[in-house]
């Protein structure tokens, strides 16, 4: 009578040992990609644009199970950021934070991405949860993702012109009555 | 015993009531015309409300059959309701008798509801339910606390 | 349609691209995806379209807005589903209607009055938010908290824990039918906002937890206050659990519901009581332990079978948790100076800015143009009711953050509603989206 | 007894009276929570601060059967048309209180993604500041409106575009072209 539920496939072989022993995710050992540890202690890594999906992955082998976050950076109006030597600043900057459930570690991969054409490839399927991020970096930042699913606006609405978080894009501050309003208009 | 009353007027009440309901049907679309606020029904006003978003896609003419299931229930029902009325006006007359008989019919009726729900029309159940082995669960037996001494990511529950 | 039919509207509310199509406008790839059967393909196999059952007619399915304005989706979340009947076969969350700008207003707020930004985005835990900002800060600045502050940050947290989860309790009660649970609910959390009213002020948006310790002292006869609470809620929470547990609605409408397992919850980096759900035991406070929380002895609670019955029995049983953790508090909360002493990062005492002239002008540096922090950039998370409550905050050595990234833990869990409400019932979908607890405000930012 | 000493009581009342007791006294909001000020709207419907000593605790969710609306929180520019929506949908008489400051004026998010005010869309009644607005607030809003119920005229002023008070006519604009502001450059 009801739905005939379509067959639930297993997810694949669980990379994940979630439970058994403890597994301690050496940072796989990744030739020519630059490595520095950030201000809160957590290793990050700087790979070239090309070769960023190549790390994310070996990560994920290694064992960082889970994606926390994905966010990106607009780095136009920076005075000048400390970078490891070997890498090229550009205006736009991805980064990923991997978190390790059994190794208790989180890795930070930041890729930088060139203004001319913004494009990086998606880490969406090795990471079902970086959809949403994805495309909220999208959004936010006209950063494309190569091989996301479905890469449309998601906070702003569909019309919208434009990508609000860029630093050239105004706050679009209403002038407030009183004429000495702190801010720029 | 009741005298019952001669000839015709003993439809009187009947009467009276037909004629109360057509009066009151009446009298209240009167009533709603005259008091309510004079307003032309804006566009928004007839669009089918759809949580706040303006439907594009015209609703769906298929139902499915699940929903007329539940109507022919009823249907049921209300059939046996309609000869209970003629029955409760002499249930009295009929004593002993009147009863085994609208029992009888009651069991009748309630055999094929019986049949009706073995079939599975109100089995609205959902495709994928996690069937448990374990009936009574309480908020104790269906967690685990992992102390400080185990690491994290080990802690399986049983 | 009559002529005052306003045909500018019919277009602004459709999201295009962002809504649900039709299932002959969808790629057979794509409606897989969304039909979430198949979540992480297994190295080397080539699923074939037809696996999926998509020969459903389109004039079968209907497909519905459970929309931005609507009774049980917890603020502005707007579902859109597709039903056969009642069972729900695909879903796909519209949001973003609640989009405030929370990151551009934070690049234009000094780090002293960021927390004042960051406070409205999880408004049902808002410590937590100021928490997260402020550990990022000082990490950034590099200094060192006193331990009393580092204490009455964790009070509070727990406190605002303790009152979240009294406000799941009420609302996922009352989602699930049961009224009498709403007030429960909200009348011991009166008692937890009272408090905050009396230590910051007010009782929401604090603005309480700065970077360098907390804006004042706690209110003297506050141990008193709390013990009041922690007995009331203590004593409550057996009359929530006998009010509901053995309700067999209740059971029937939790029960095997919304299921999950570890593998999806990772994939999907659902984090807090959903992953919990699931038997993964991963909770910051315990893994990566931050303030003091390796000081204080608690239990991390994990479910079995990942399902809402498992979420609800977690939250219900992390404020017993909460409890405990706020009683060892109470002992031993340390004296001294509630913020750290360094004249560059906290404002001078109100009472000091009349006698020195020093003072006055560290007081009116900091709040003109605040105090510089040290270019870096910098991810720290803590551990939220809802999850990992991560901030990622790059900061250009002026006084105002360059980029303030929140990750929220709701905006992420969200992910995994389609994958627990495909094949459900729409009443248990009702149920599913209140046991991931999702707060607009922290989705949308 | 003469006529200057009948109290005034049912028999002596006017219908237009009567009529406009009995709405005053069951006003029905309608579900509008948005953000913060929603869960303070909450704890008004709540036992503490108990919202149903004015007829009030049916927080009806559609909007057929609601005479109140209360725009608890920020309006974003996305949920702008899905709130003119939802109150076009609402019968007359209806109401509006514009709940806390970012209802009421965009309050501390003076950017690209805020309303400026919702009055930019609905006609509002009754503005509670406050952010959130404290319950006791909520409550003198809410009787601030049953005051102006109780005095105010029968049929609503906007009834014919006509009656508008002249200095609201030319500020509020009862019909907004576009609700959806231009995105600011």
């Amino acid at each position: 009578m009801g739905a005939r539920a379509p067959r639930r496939r297993a997810p694949g072989d669980a990379q994940v040992s979630v439970a058994g022993t403890e597994v301690d995710p050496a940072s796989p050992v990744l030739p020519d990609v630059a490595r520095a540890v950030g201000a809160d202690g957590h290793e990050v890594l700087h790979p070239a644009r090309d070769r960023y999906h190549e790390v994310v992955d070996a990560h994920r082998q290694a064992g960082f199970e889970m994606l926390a976050d994905l966010t990106a950076v607009d780095y136009l109006a920076h005075p000048g950021r400390v970078l490891p030597d070997g890498v090229a600043p550009a205006r736009f900057e991805v980064a990923a934070v991997l978190l390790s459930v059994s190794g208790r570690r989180r890795v930070r991969v930041r890729v930088q991405v060139p203004e001319d054409d913004p494009v990086v490839a998606s880490v969406w399927d090795l990471y079902r949860g970086a959809e949403a991020m994805e495309r909220e970096a999208y959004d936010m930042f006209g950063i494309v993702f190569e091989g996301h699913p479905d890469l449309t606006r998601i906070l702003m609405p569909e019309d919208w012109e434009g990508h609000p978080l860029r630093k050239d894009f105004g706050v679009g501050r209403v002038p407030v009555q009183f004429k000495e309003a702190p801010g720029p208009r | 015993m009741v005298e019952p009353q001669a000839g015709m007027d003993q439809y009187l009440p009947i009467l009276i009531l037909f004629i109360l309901g057509i009066l009151f049907a009446g009298l209240s679309f009167v009533a709603s015309s005259l008091l309510a606020p004079r307003k032309r029904p804006t566009a928004a006003k007839l669009a089918p409300y759809e949580c706040g978003i303006i439907p594009d896609r015209e609703p769906p003419q298929r139902f499915p059959v699940r929903f007329y299931l539940v109507a022919m229930i009823f249907i049921i029902f209300d059939i046996e309701i309609v000869f209970l009325y003629p029955w409760a006006v002499v249930f009295r007359h009929l004593g002993a008798f009147g009863l085994v008989e609208v029992l009888v019919f009651a069991g009748a009726v309630f055999v094929s509801f019986l049949y009706l729900v073995s079939n599975g029309a109100l089995n609205w159940g959902p495709a994928k339910r996690l069937r448990l082995a374990r009936p009574q669960r309480t908020t104790e037996s269906t967690i685990a606390r992992v102390g400080p001494e185990q690491g994290p990511g080990t802690g399986r529950a049983a | 349609m009559t002529p005052d039919s306003p045909t500018t509207f019919t277009r602004e509310t459709a999201e295009g691209a962002q809504e649900m199509a039709s299932r002959a406008a969808t790629a057979p790839a794509e409606l897989q995806r969304e039909v979430g059967s198949v979540l992480r393909l297994p190295e080397g196999t080539v699923v074939d379209a037809s696996d999926v059952d998509v020969e459903r007619g389109d004039d079968e399915t209907m497909i519905i807005n459970m929309g931005p304005q609507h009774p049980s989706t917890h603020g502005v979340l707007r579902l859109m589903m597709e039903l056969d009947g009642e069972t729900v076969l695909r879903t796909k969350p519209v949001i973003g209607y609640l989009h405030t700008g929370m990151e551009k207003t934070g690049e234009e707020l000094t780090f002293q009055q960021g927390a004042t930004n960051v406070t409205r985005m999880d408004y049902l835990s808002p410590l937590n938010n100021e928490l997260v900002f402020a550990l990022a800060t000082e990490q950034l600045l590099g200094i060192e908290l006193p331990p009393r502050a580092v204490w009455i940050r964790m009070l509070l947290s727990e406190l605002q824990r303790v009152s979240s989860h009294l406000m799941w309790m009420a609302t996922n009660g009352m989602d699930v039918g049961s009224t009498t649970m709403m007030i429960f609910g909200f009348r011991e959390r009166e008692l937890v906002l009272a408090f905050f009213e009396k230590t910051t002020g007010v009782r929401m948006n604090h603005n309480f937890i700065r970077p360098g310790g907390t804006a004042a002292d706690l209110p003297d006869g506050w141990e008193d206050d709390v013990e009041v609470i922690l007995d009331n809620v203590a004593v409550r929470l057996d009359d929530y659990d006998e009010l509901l547990t053995g309700q067999p609605i209740f059971r029937e409408r939790m029960e095997g519901v919304g299921a999950i397992s570890a593998e999806e919850a990772l994939a999907l980096s659902a984090t807090g009581p959903i992953l919990r759900s699931t038997g993964v035991s991963w909770d910051l406070r315990r893994a990566m332990p931050y303030l003091a929380y390796d000081q204080v002895d608690f239990d991390v609670i994990v479910g079995t079978y990942g399902d809402n019955f498992d979420r609800y029995a977690i939250r219900l049983n992390e404020i017993r948790e909460s409890v405990r953790i706020l009683r060892q508090v109470l002992e031993r909360l340390p004296a001294g100076d509630y913020r750290v002493q360094d004249k560059k990062v906290t404002p001078p005492p109100r009472a000091r800015i009349d006698e020195s002239m020093e003072a006055l002008i560290h007081h009116f540096k900091i709040f003109t143009e605040g105090y510089k922090v040290p270019e870096g950039e910098v991810y720290v998370a803590v551990e939220s009711p809802r999850g990992e409550l991560g901030c990622y905050l790059v900061s250009d050595g002026s006084s105002k953050p360059y980029r303030l990234h929140i990750r929220a833990p709701s905006f992420v869990n969200l992910q995994s509603l389609p994958v627990m409400m495909h094949g459900g019932l729409v009443a248990d979908a009702v149920a599913t989206i209140s046991s991931v607890d999702p707060v607009m405000g922290e989705v949308d930012r | 007894m003469g006529l200057e000493d009948l109290q005034h009581n049912f028999l002596t009342g006017r219908i237009e009276d009567l009529v406009k007791w009995a709405r005053r006294n069951s006003v029905w909001p309608v579900t509008f929570g948005l953000a913060c000020c929603a869960i303070e709207m909450m704890a008004v419907g709540a036992a503490d601060f108990d919202i149903s000593r004015f007829g009030m605790e049916v927080f009806r969710a559609s909007p057929r059967q609601a005479d109140l609306m209360i725009v608890a929180g920020r309006v974003s520019q996305k949920m702008a048309p899905v709130l003119r929506q939802v109150y076009d949908q609402m019968m007359e008489p209806k109401w509006v209180i514009s709940m806390g400051v970012c209802a009421s004026t965009g309050g501390m998010f003076n950017n690209y993604a805020i309303v400026q005010g919702v009055d930019q869309i609905v006609p509002v009644d009754v503005y509670a500041p406050g952010c959130p607005p404290s319950p006791e607030m909520l409550l003198h809003a809410i009787l601030t409106l049953h005051e102006k119920i109780r005095t105010g005229a029968i049929t609503r002023r906007r009834g014919a575009p006509a009656a508008a008070p002249e200095e609201l006519a030319g500020w509020v604009p009862e019909r907004p072209d576009a609700v959806r502001l231009g995105t600011p450059k």
